[in-house]
Parts: structure tokens; C-alpha cells; sequence
């Protein structure tokens, strides 16, 4: 099994969980992060003192897939949180050893 | 020992005669408290209609707070300095204006449909004016009305207007069209002179604001995503509902002076019974419209909105400001309620129509204050249905079609709109520099 | 030109008569400002005792924001939106039951333990009641003290008791149980007759919302999680210190009203002066409550606990309610502490108890409010501690076992309380459909 | 049936001449409402300026909430609760101390420099003193005064001073520093005297809070990370805006009784009408204030720093304090403009000396102040340049000196700051033991 | 050494650190984020239009293990986090090559 | 390539980002989240009834890296956010199969 890590611009999240939900998928996780990149964040003046928002808002989304899954998994995240513009983020894969769905005790396959 | 009479420092003190809690003190001093000669004893009836000038207008600015905070808990969290900022500049503004141009042209000579292009002012310190109040008070007073007009205006647009298209808006709705309109009415003008009647403000002030709003909201469109693809409604819930809760409250406080002090005075004791049968009236509106509001939205809706509850009480005191005084209590719950049934139904319709009003204001403001004006003559015999109808119409024409053109003005030249990016990331970020909440992760989603 | 009349248009100017800022204008109106005709010159008490009650009205009405902030503040993040519903809902029906039957039945016509059952009503517009003030500034004095009553119930109930089943209590206790309660004493029932003494209401008001929650909150048990298996208490911290403290600087503000107008009267020298004297008692009794509980915090825990501190400024301010005008500044401030004392003390005695009281509302009115009852003797010499037990005894038992009773009833009927599910979600999500901080990602622990 | 007297019960009703909603009832008490005897009829002049007072002192008591929610929206998350806490506790100081020597020492038997040292106390119950006005009444005036002056160092010296030294010196201020000062001018001292003016505090109070400020400010250092290695400004953005704009709000309403009752009496046509003039020239200068930040921030720095226009509408105010009733509206305009302009251009010089002024008050405060009080010769024919240039003088050097002093013995004795550890997990968790918000996960960077 | 990353379900949390601190795990760490998947979230009315709330809170749990542990250690969360009903939340499981304790500079199995 | 993640204090996410924009990387996502370990929360008093805060504030840092480039990264990451008392966090490091950049699609390496 795979395990897809994708840091998306914050409005494009109801894209790709639209596209992933088309190829299939049943669950994935969110959380709200703070990136850092190549898009600069801005300068900003507070009671008259300049300072730098490096940090700019993003968006983890993570999904366990089969692993055959990944590819296309990766490709439909890439296509709908591509905006063109700097800061559209990344997405990294890695393998993961066992899956487990609590509820039922179904483990790999089965519990995604 | 001398004290400092009242202009040098403003203070005296009774001191002198002051009761010791422990022990009496060896010596006090002699001549303190010499009151200030008083060139004429004080009239009863001037002081407490001046009074309920000073009462009225502290309680009516006060709204302003109210508004701000309303409008900073039904935005989302990175357009929330920007909301704040508006609220607290348009009533700066309006305060300004309304001294530079609107008081005079609202109230001084006015010629049935406009009064005199000029800055307005008082008696000299240490003088009184002839008359029943001091003019002072009744200018501060009127002038917490007009801010409230655009109040309702910054409602309404929020999310998306530009800062400055917008003061500059407020600048003419305060200094021009809210006074020329007031003057038909208050200002003694062909509406009144028709016998309209509109004891505190339905159509003149929350009326005035709504048809302003309309027309801008008209002109600069939805916030983007409000509306779907296929024209479905996609909701954008407010950041903090403790704020929109404690701005409702503190209207509903300010409610007190907008209506009871434009009985306009309280020097008699049937003045000031009717400045009680109003506190009684307004309070009982506001309370119907929110128990209607609350039975409706679980009715309809299987759970009790607080946004429609909170625009519900808002809803029957716009209502019951046409004509505080003379409904019953009955009527002056059943006006109220209607108010929140107006609320519940008409929030749905304008989304139907694709109009973003992203507090409410219109349905509020506009509807509410409509209604509340049609409403005088169910209980006010001096009145009737159709030069109220009259009076609707003309302050719905006047306001909505001076006010578009202004929109669409400020929109040729300088723009109304941030640009799609900027509504993304926020007015925040984009215009204030200022994030409201800045170490709170806020779902940056929508 | 003539102006509206004020029951017209609610509006007359001494714009004519105005001075401009810069310039002289060529003309001004000449007929402006006939002043309306009064029927008869006003008298100044009347006049004055009316406003008082105004001002003491409008200053508890905005009491209501305060319990709303104070226990919005008190509830976790998930459970706001329907605190601060329930807050307005209450004092909407707290107005519309106490016109509805409340004060007929415990002002009019009081037979020694109830009046009468019939909506209440006021002379009609333009005129005024033989008297000492206009009756409507009274109804609306006394309707929002029973809003306070009720909003005690709110939070010691917080976090589980569902909407409705809480507002047809509500409806009871504002229309039935505090105005027969209140019948017996500020009726001229029978413990008046007594010589019973609560100035402003201790026990009417504070004891008798303390005594309705403790019955509820016995009823409906404690949170989730409130206390642990081994029976140790699990702290339930507030989501939000800054509205808590907001709330209470909104109640000591709102007490001025409360206290001073309970006065009844400013028409007279030492009447205002007598106002005078409670406006400082009151401040110094809160004062001692907050002293008392941050040296107390930081003596027995090492740190100061805010809550406690909120807690104690409200718990001075109850204590001093019974008997605001008569103590001296120091006994003032001793009665104060003392509150603020019962409330470091208390709190967790009631958590010994396993009563979950979300905002310590029992402390702070039920059992500062018994203490206030208690030291009227001490410094009111027209008192006995003996009369004022027995009308602390009567209090507690009719509106603990009333409440009971009701709440029994409420509970076998609908039902009070949501399910495990529901409060673990929220009741915001389960109840309201809106929540109130919806962009900020709360720690969803508990 | 007999109703209660006053002094036992509080209450008394006109529910015997009710009149019914819909029906009327059987039976009226026939010998309810026998007014108490009076006296004395009361004189309105009296009871008009006692009402001022309090009025006047209930709107600046409120302004307390006024500054805790500014400051509490200016600090970072993790020092909210502490800065709420302070703020609570040093108004209940602030009356406290003021009862037990402050006010006498400022107005009692005042022999140049100071008054009397011991507690003040009021007429008992149910008398009224000779003058002009009740003393209980203008006692709560001036202690609420006292602790907008307390309010002031609290803002500064946010998020690094310990609890406990900070309080030892507001005991020390209210009780000691702010009477003697005070008595100079108000009390009737030299400054008084040699014909010094400001009418309600501009210097008196706030620039005395803004130099106690300054002396602690310099004394414990700036919070770690404010200035960098390369001495280079690192902002530390306030937490909540919405917070911030709130006590902005409340303190623009608050001074409409600071300034207004600082007229002293109401109860001639020209005393009504003057606290009319100050109510239109206080508004007037906050809208200055705001208008000038608003466009300056713009021009300036490309973008409206919202919390810079908050400050200019306090600039504004505090401006026109020393004078807000001879000023012409432009004049009032301008004055309070200039107070704007202020703002914008010393909170970065501050930064530039490296004194860390959390929340602008030296700039507002102290800065405005000295502005405001040189600013009065413009109106007042009555004063001088050079008089007032002494004043300001006189009360700096007192007042830095002092304070300085005080606060290098609590540094000494106790200690004023917390470990760099505290600082950065916040005063919160350090001090108060409950966080301010404890389910919203802050960014915990700074 | 095995990294053990659970989505939880949030009133869970306290009952999982026990079971894990009952194992002897020293460390763990928590974020807070939002899940999509089986368990529908709600439909909500907001001024009168309805709406889908599709993601809803959750709790990841993070702890590094020794490899021997990992199973025990899966074992102990899916018993504690296991309500039985729908949105109980998924164990994930991949291999880490490196492990390092900031403080004292160790490395892998010393540094848990 | 590798992924690096660290928990840190939150005080010390400057110097951490500062440190690897040295070294040249020029991306990293950041989470604020809780955690718990051998540095105990402390016990507070609410209302007069005592309770432990067992989870204290850290921030996560993520760095997807070359893998020639991993140890230096760590290095990097725990000398600056080194401060010697307990709590100073943790350093996880393990492979990843894959990175995309959204924006123009380059995959692996020259997606960083
Ligand atoms: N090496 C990296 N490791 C982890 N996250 C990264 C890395 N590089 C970029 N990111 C994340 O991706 C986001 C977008 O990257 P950025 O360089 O700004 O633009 P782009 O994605 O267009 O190259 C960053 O804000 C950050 O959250
Ligand atoms: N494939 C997945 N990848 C990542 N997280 C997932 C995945 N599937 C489910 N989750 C997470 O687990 C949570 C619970 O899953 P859900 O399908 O609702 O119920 P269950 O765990 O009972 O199968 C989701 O809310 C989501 O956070
Ligand atoms: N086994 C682990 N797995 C995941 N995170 C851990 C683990 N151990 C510790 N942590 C994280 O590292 C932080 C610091 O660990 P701690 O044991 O308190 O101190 P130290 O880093 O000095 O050993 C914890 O708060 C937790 O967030």
C-alpha cells in the first residue's frame, strides 16, 4: 500500500476530494499546515514596522491507497489542485507496511 | 481656598462637607463649594429633554459597537479587521458629515425638500439657545441616526467592497442623501407636511440604509462561490457567533434611546409616560420577533438557527420603529413577530434572487422597515395606508436610484471590487494589513 | 412650514433657531419649534423616579448580554452557539410572560401570597397615571429582574439540558414561580407584612434563579466526564476567558441599575442621595468580592484563578444587593469579601457534592445571595435575623420544591436532557445546526 | 394592604391603578402607593447634577471593560487571561484605595499639595448633604477616573510584569500618586491656583497613567524578541482585533461621560447646554482622530493599520479632553485630528527608543495628553501657554519621579518581571493558571 | 523502527495514551485534523440553505516505535480507540530509517 | 529521497527554518500540534479541582529531501533547534517513493 502526502493550496480542498472521490476513494484526512516555498509569503507593516509572513496557509491532504491505486491517485490530485501559479505545492508518496481499520479490525486492503 | 471655577479646570468638589467613615477630621476647608452663579435658574422641561437627547444619542451610538460586532461574527475570520475598520470609519465619517453638510440640510430651512448646504454649530460655551432643549443635543442625537443608516450599508457588502469605494459612499449617503431624504419628514418637507408618519425611523433611517444597500449589492455582485455552478446557495457560515450575539444585544440596548428619545422630549409627565410605553413597546417587539423566529426555524428548519433568531430580534425592533408609541402591548409583539417571520422567509428569497447580503440587512432593514411603516396606521389613527405607501415608495426611489448612481460612479472611477485573489486570501491581508485573529488556525477552506 | 407633530413624525427641530458654523445664512425658517402644547407642566419627581427606572431598566436589560457573554465564555467552544440562543431566547420570553401574567400577579391586587392572572397594560399614549412615576418605566424595571432569574438557570444548566425542555421552564418561572414569589414580599405579601427586608433582591431575584438551577441541576446530573470514575472532579475548562470577563464587567454596569433604581425614587434630595450611596456600596462591594477571591486564589492555590475572581466580583455584588444603602463603605466591603469568600469555598464543595454547576451560578446568587439576606440585620436596625431566616427558608423551599416539580414534569413529558451522543458532539451541531467558531479548529478532547 | 417603605423593602407599585391589557379586574387595592413622606421636595438643580455624576461615572465605570478588552485584543493569546485578570483587579484597587485615602487626599482640606489621609465616607441613609450635589455621587465620578489612570500602565507594560508587583503599584497610584497630583488642580492647589486648565484630565489623568507607564516601561525592559539582534523592530501582532475594536467602541462611549459630567452640574439651560457642546466636540475629535489615522496609515504605509485608526480615535479623545467645551466643531475637528496624527508618527518613535509600549498608551496617553493641555490657550482665552506648559511640567517630573522611584523598590523587594521561561510560555499558564483559550490551538511561534 | 500513525476518533485521545503509556511508550504526538470517509458528516441549514458538512473532527495520533513493538502497539490503539461504530479511523504503519532525540543527540531506538 | 520530519519547540521554528534555508532547501510544510512525552505537561487548578495538561504546544516540520542531503538536514535541524532541556523534540526521517510539484509536474528531485 501507498500512502499519498499532498500539500494543496487551501481553496482547491473540495477539488481534489471531488476528484479523488470520483476515482473511488473512500476516506482520506486533512490538516491545516503552514507552508513554506519558493511562493514568498509578503511583507506586512504592523504600527509601522515591517515584518514577514514566510508562512503562507496550506492544506495536508492524506490518502492510504493500494498501491496500484497511487499513480492515478497522484495524477487526479495533481490535476485538480493545479491552479499554475507558484505555490499549487507537492505531493509525496510512501509505502506503509499495514493499514488497520479500528472499527472492524480489517487490516491493509481491506480497511482503506 | 479657592476652587477652580467650572471652565479653568472643571472640577469642583464638595469635599468640604465630606463625612469622615472613621473619625471627624480637625479642620475642613471653609469656603470650598461656592456654586457657580448660575445666570438663570435651570428649566425643568429643557433639562430633561436635552437629557434624553444626551441619553438617547449615547445609547444610539453605542449601536455602532453593536454593528461592528454583529457584522465581525457573521464574516469570515480573514475579513474581519476590515468589517471592524469600516464600522468604526463610517461613523467617523458620519459624524463629520453630518456636522459639514447633513444636520443643516436635513433641518435648517428647508424649502419642503432640502434645507441649507452648511456646517452646523452651537450656542457659545456657557450660553443656552431659546427653545425646548439645546440644539447641541439634538445634533448629536440625529447624527448617531444617520451612522446607523450606514451601518446597515457595510452589512450588506461585506467580504467584498474595496475600503475606500466604500467610505467614499458613506461620505454622500451621510452628508447628502440620508439628510436631503430626512428633510421630507423630519425636517418638516412635503412628506410630512402629506402626513406621513414614521415616529423613529423605519423608513427613514433603516429603510434609507437598506435601499442604499440594495443597490450596491445590486451592482457589486456575490461574493464569489456564494452561488454554485447551478445556481445552488452554498452557505458561508460567520466566524463567532459570540460576537454577532453581543452586537445584536448591544442594538437591541441602543434600541432604548433610538426609539424613546425620538418622543422627543420628556419634560412632562405624559412625555415621559410615553418614553416608558415606548421602552415597554420596543422590548416587547423585539422579544416577538425573536420567540417567532426561534418557533419558525424549528418548525421549518428542524433546528433553531441563531443567525435568523438574532436577525429576528433586530427584525421587530426595525418594526415597531415606525410607531413605538401607540400600539398596545399585544400589537406591539404581534408587529415584532411579523418582523421575525419576515426575517425567516425573505433571508431565503433574496438568495433565491441572487442577492449576497451577507448579515441579512436587507430582510432586516429593508423589509422589516417597510413593514413596520405600512404597519403605523393599524394602530395610529392619524394616519393612513396609502400616503404611508406614498412615503415608501418615494424614500425607495429617492434612495435606491440616487444611490446606484453613486454606486456606479464610485464604480467608473476608482472600482468597487477586490480582485478575486484578494477575496480569497482575504480583505484582511489584502487591504488592512491586520489579520483579526492572527494566531488562530482558521479553515482557510472557503 | 410646519413641523410634524410629535406623534406624527416623532421628530421637531430648533434647526431654525440654529447657529452656523461660518457664516450667517440668509434666512431662517420663522415658524419652526412650536413647542408641543402640554397638557400640564411636568412634575419634576415624577419625572425623575420615571427616568430612574428607565435607566435602572435599560442598565439590567443589558444584564442579559452580560450572563450571555459570562457563559459563553464558561461552556467549551462546541456548546456556545446554544448558550448564548438560549440567553436571548430567555429574556425575550422573560418579557413577553412577565407582561403576559408576571406582574399582574405580583403586583396587582396581591391577596398575601399571589395577585392577579391578567396581562398587564399602560395609560394610553399622551397621557400619564396619577402617581409617582409613569407604571410603564416600572413594568419594564421589574420585567428585566426576572430576566435575571432566569438567566442563573442557563448556566449552572449549560452544556447538556436541551432548548425546549429549558425555555417551557423558563415560561414557568418568568410567568408563575419568581412573580408569586416575588408577590410576598415586593407585592406587600405576607413576608412584607412580616418585615422581611431585600432591598434590590438577594433572595428574590439571585436566590430564587439559585434555587430553580440547584433544582435542575439535580435533576438533570452533571456532564459527562465531570467526574471521574473514582469519583475525583475532571475540570471542564471555559473556552473563552475574554468574553467571561466581558460579561462580568457588563453585570457590575448592569448593577448600578440594579441596586440604584432599586431606590424607587431620585425625586428628592436625599432620595438621589440615597441612589448616590448604593452606586458606591455597590462598587465596594465588588471590589471586596474580587480582592477577597484573588488573595484567597493565590494564598490556597498558589495561582490566581480568574474564573474565581469573575465569580467573586459577581458574588460581592449579590451579597450587597439585600441591603445596598445602609452599610457604611467599610461594611460594604466586608459584605463583598465575604461573598468572594463563599465563592472560593463553595465551588468546589458543590463538586464534593457532584452538582455540576457550569458557571458556579449557585455560589455566586444562591448562596452569596443568602449571605446578603442573612447581613441585612447588621446593618439595617429595622431587621431581625429571625424574619429574614424565615423568608430565606420560605424562598427555598417553595421555589426549590415548585422547580422540582416542574422540572419533573418537563422531564417526564419531553425530556430534559440530549443524548450521550449529542453532548459529546456538541449542542451546537446537535441543536443549534450553527456553530459558533466554525473556522477555528478547536481541541475536540472533550 | 400596606407596601413596604423603602428602607425595608425597596419596592414599592403602582399596580393598583394598573390598567388591564384586555379586561379590568374586580378589585383594586384601594391604599396601595401612598408615596413616602418626603422631607423636603427636592431641588431639581440637585438632583440634576447628582445625576450627572452618576451617569457620568457609570459610563467611564464601563470603561474599564473598555481597556480590558483593548489590551486583551493587543496582547498574544497566551498572556490574555492574565491581562483581563490585571485590568479586573486594578479597577477594584482603584475603589478601594480612592475610598480609603485618595479622594480626601485630592479634595479634602487640600493645603496646596495634598488633602487629608483618611477613608471618605457619605451622608447615612435617607439625608442628603447641603451643596450642590450629592458627595456619594461625585465620589464615584472621581474614583472611576482613578482607574482609567491605573488602566493606562496596565496596557504598556503587558506580557512581561508579574502580577502581584504590578498591583502593589497601582495601590500606590490610586491611593497616593494620582490624589496628590490631582489635588493640585482639582483639589484647588497651586496649579489651580495659577490658573492651570484642563478641564477633564487630559493631563490630570492621562498623562499621568501615560507617565507611570513610561517609568515602568524603562524600568522592566521590552518583551523578549520585540527588538532584534540588529536592534531592528519584530512586531508582535495583538490577538483579537475584534476585541480591540470593542474596547475602542466602549471607551468612545465611556467618555461621553468622562468629558460630558466633567462640566460638573446640569442643572441650568447653560450647563445642559454646554455637556451638550462637549458631547458634539468630544465625538468630533474621535472622529478627527480616526479620519487622520485612517488616511495617514494610507498614505504612509500603503495599507490602514486598523489598530493605528483604534488609537487615533483614542488620541482623539484624549486630545480634546483638557478642553472639550470651548472648542469651536471644526476646532474640536482639528484637535482631535492632530491627536490622530500623533499616533501614526510616536508609536514607531517609541520603537525607535526601544521602549515597548504593548498597546500604544504612551503615545495615546501620554503624548495626546500633553497635546490636548498645550492645546487649550487655542480656545480658552481664559489660559495661558506658559501655564500650562508648567503644568504638564509639574506633573511629569512628579509623576515620572515618583513612579520611578516606586517602581525601583518593588523591582528591588519583590521583583517586577517574569523569568524569560514564563515569558514564553505565556502569563497565563505562569500566573493565572487558566488560559484565556484553551481549545483553540494558537500558533505558538512567538 | 516502525512509525505508527492513527486517526482516532477525539474523545478517544485520553483512552489511547493510557493503553499506550500502559506499554511503556514514553513519546507521542497529536494534531488535529479533519477526516473524510465512511462516516457521513451532516447535512446543516445555514439561513434557510442547506449544506454538507463532509469532513469531521478527528485526532491523529503519531508515535515512532521499535519494530518488535509495532504490533502490540497497534494492538493496544485499535482495542482503545475502538468504539464499534462508524468513523472509528484507520492505523497506519511504515518503516522509518532514522530516528533522533534532539536534546541529547541519540539515535534510533535510543532516541524513542 | 528522504522525508525528514522534527518535532520541535514552537520558540525555535525560526532558527529551524533559517538553518535549512542555509543548506539550500528551499521548501517545508509546518504543523502546529501537541505533544506528549518524557517532558511532563504540568498540573493545573481549575475552579479548585486540580488537573494534569499532559500535552504541551510543539511544531512539526516537514522536509522532503534528496536523500544525499538527509543527514545534513537532520543535523541541521537538531543543532538549531538544540536547547538542551528536556522536551527539545524529535527527528524522524524515512524514504519516500515520489514527489510531484502541482504546479508544472516535475517528479522527484526536481520537484523539492
Ligand atoms: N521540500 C519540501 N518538503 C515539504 N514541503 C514542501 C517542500 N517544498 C515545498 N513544500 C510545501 O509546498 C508548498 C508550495 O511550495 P512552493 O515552493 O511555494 O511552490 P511550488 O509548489 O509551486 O513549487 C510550500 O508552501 C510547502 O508547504
Ligand atoms: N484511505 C484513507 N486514507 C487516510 N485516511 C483515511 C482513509 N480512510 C479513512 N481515513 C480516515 O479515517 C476516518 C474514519 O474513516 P471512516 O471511513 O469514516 O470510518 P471507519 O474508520 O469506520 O471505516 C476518516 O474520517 C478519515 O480521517
Ligand atoms: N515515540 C515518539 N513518537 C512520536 N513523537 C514522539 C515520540 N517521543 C516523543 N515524541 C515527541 O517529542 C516531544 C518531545 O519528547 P520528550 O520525551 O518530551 O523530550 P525529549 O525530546 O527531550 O526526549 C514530545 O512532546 C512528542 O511530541
Amino acid at each position: 500500500m501507498k500512502f499519498v502526502m499532498a500539500i494543496i493550496k487551501p481553496f482547491k480542498l473540495e477539488a481534489v476530494r471531488e476528484a479523488l472521490t470520483e476515482l473511488g476513494i473512500q476516506g482520506l484526512t486533512v490538516t491545516e499546515v503552514k507552508g513554506f516555498g519558493r511562493q514568498k509569503g509578503h511583507t506586512e507593516i504592523y504600527r509601522g514596522a515591517e515584518y514577514a509572513v514566510s508562512f503562507l496557509p496550506k492544506v495536508k491532504v492524506e490518502v492510504a491507497v493500494d498501491s496500484d491505486m497511487a499513480d492515478k491517485v497522484v495524477e487526479a490530485i495533481a490535476t485538480a489542485a493545479k491552479t499554475g501559479q507558484i505555490g499549487d505545492g507537492k505531493i509525496f508518496v510512501h509505502s506503509i507496511d499495514k493499514a488497520v481499520r479500528i472499527r472492524t479490525g480489517e487490516t491493509d486492503t481491506d480497511a482503506l | 481656598m479657592k476652587f477652580p471655577s467650572l471652565f479653568t479646570s472643571g472640577r469642583a468638589s464638595l469635599g468640604a462637607i465630606a463625612l469622615m467613615g472613621f473619625a471627624a477630621l480637625p479642620a475642613y476647608a471653609q469656603d470650598a463649594a461656592e456654586p457657580a452663579a448660575e445666570a438663570a435658574a435651570g428649566d425643568p422641561a429643557f433639562i430633561f429633554n436635552t437629557l434624553l437627547f444626551l441619553m438617547g444619542g449615547f445609547l444610539v451610538m453605542w449601536m455602532a459597537a453593536g454593528f461592528a460586532m454583529l457584522e465581525a461574527g457573521m464574516v469570515r475570520s480573514k475579513n474581519v479587521s476590515m468589517q471592524l475598520l469600516k464600522n468604526i470609519a463610517l461613523y467617523s465619517i458620519a459624524g463629520l458629515m453630518y456636522w459639514a453638510v447633513g444636520y443643516s440640510l436635513m433641518y435648517v430651512n428647508v424649502n419642503g425638500y432640502f434645507g441649507t448646504f452648511w456646517p452646523y454649530s452651537w450656542p457659545a460655551a456657557g450660553t443656552a439657545n431659546e427653545g425646548d432643549y439645546a440644539v447641541a443635543s439634538d445634533w448629536f442625537f440625529q447624527m448617531v441616526f444617520v451612522a446607523t443608516a450606514a451601518s446597515i450599508v457595510s452589512g450588506t457588502l461585506a467580504e467584498r467592497i474595496k475600503l475606500w469605494p466604500f467610505l467614499v459612499f458613506v461620505v454622500v449617503l451621510t452628508g447628502f442623501i440620508y439628510p436631503i431624504a430626512g428633510s421630507w419628514q423630519w425636517g418638516g418637507g412635503w412628506l410630512s407636511e402629506m402626513g406621513f408618519s414614521d415616529f423613529a425611523g423605519s423608513t427613514l433611517v433603516h429603510s434609507v440604509g437598506g435601499w442604499a444597500a440594495l443597490a450596491g449589492a445590486l451592482l457589486l455582485g456575490a461574493r464569489t462561490d456564494k452561488y454554485g455552478p447551478k445556481g445552488q446557495v452554498q452557505p458561508i457560515p460567520g466566524s463567532n457567533m459570540a460576537l454577532a450575539t453581543l452586537g445584536t444585544f448591544i442594538l437591541w440596548l441602543g434600541w432604548f434611546g433610538f426609539n424613546g428619545a425620538s418622543q422627543l422630549a420628556m419634560g412632562t409627565n405624559s412625555d415621559v409616560s410615553d418614553v416608558s410605553r415606548i421602552f415597554a413597546n420596543t422590548n416587547l417587539a423585539a422579544a416577538g420577533g425573536v420567540i417567532a423566529a426561534l418557533i419558525l426555524t424549528q418548525i421549518v428548519y428542524k433546528k433553531v438557527d441563531i443567525t435568523f433568531v438574532l436577525n429576528g430580534a433586530l427584525a421587530g425592533l426595525v418594526s415597531i420603529t415606525a410607531e413605538p408609541l401607540m400600539p398596545s402591548p399585544f400589537m406591539a409583539i404581534v408587529i415584532g413577530a411579523i418582523g421575525g417571520v419576515i426575517v425567516v422567509f425573505t433571508v431565503p428569497l433574496l438568495d433565491k434572487l441572487k442577492i449576497d447580503d451577507v448579515v441579512g440587512a436587507i430582510p432586516v432593514h429593508l423589509i422589516a422597515g417597510i413593514w413596520g411603516t405600512i404597519a403605523v396606521p393599524l394602530t395610529n389613527p392619524d394616519t393612513s395606508f396609502g400616503v404611508q405607501f406614498i412615503g415608501i415608495v418615494a424614500y425607495g426611489v429617492f434612495t435606491f436610484v440616487v444611490s446606484l448612481v453613486v454606486w456606479m460612479i464610485i464604480k467608473a472611477v476608482i472600482g468597487l471590487r477586490v480582485s478575486a485573489e484578494e477575496e480569497l486570501s482575504g480583505l484582511d491581508v489584502a487591504e488592512v494589513g491586520v489579520e483579526a485573529y492572527p494566531e488562530f488556525i482558521a479553515s482557510r477552506v472557503r
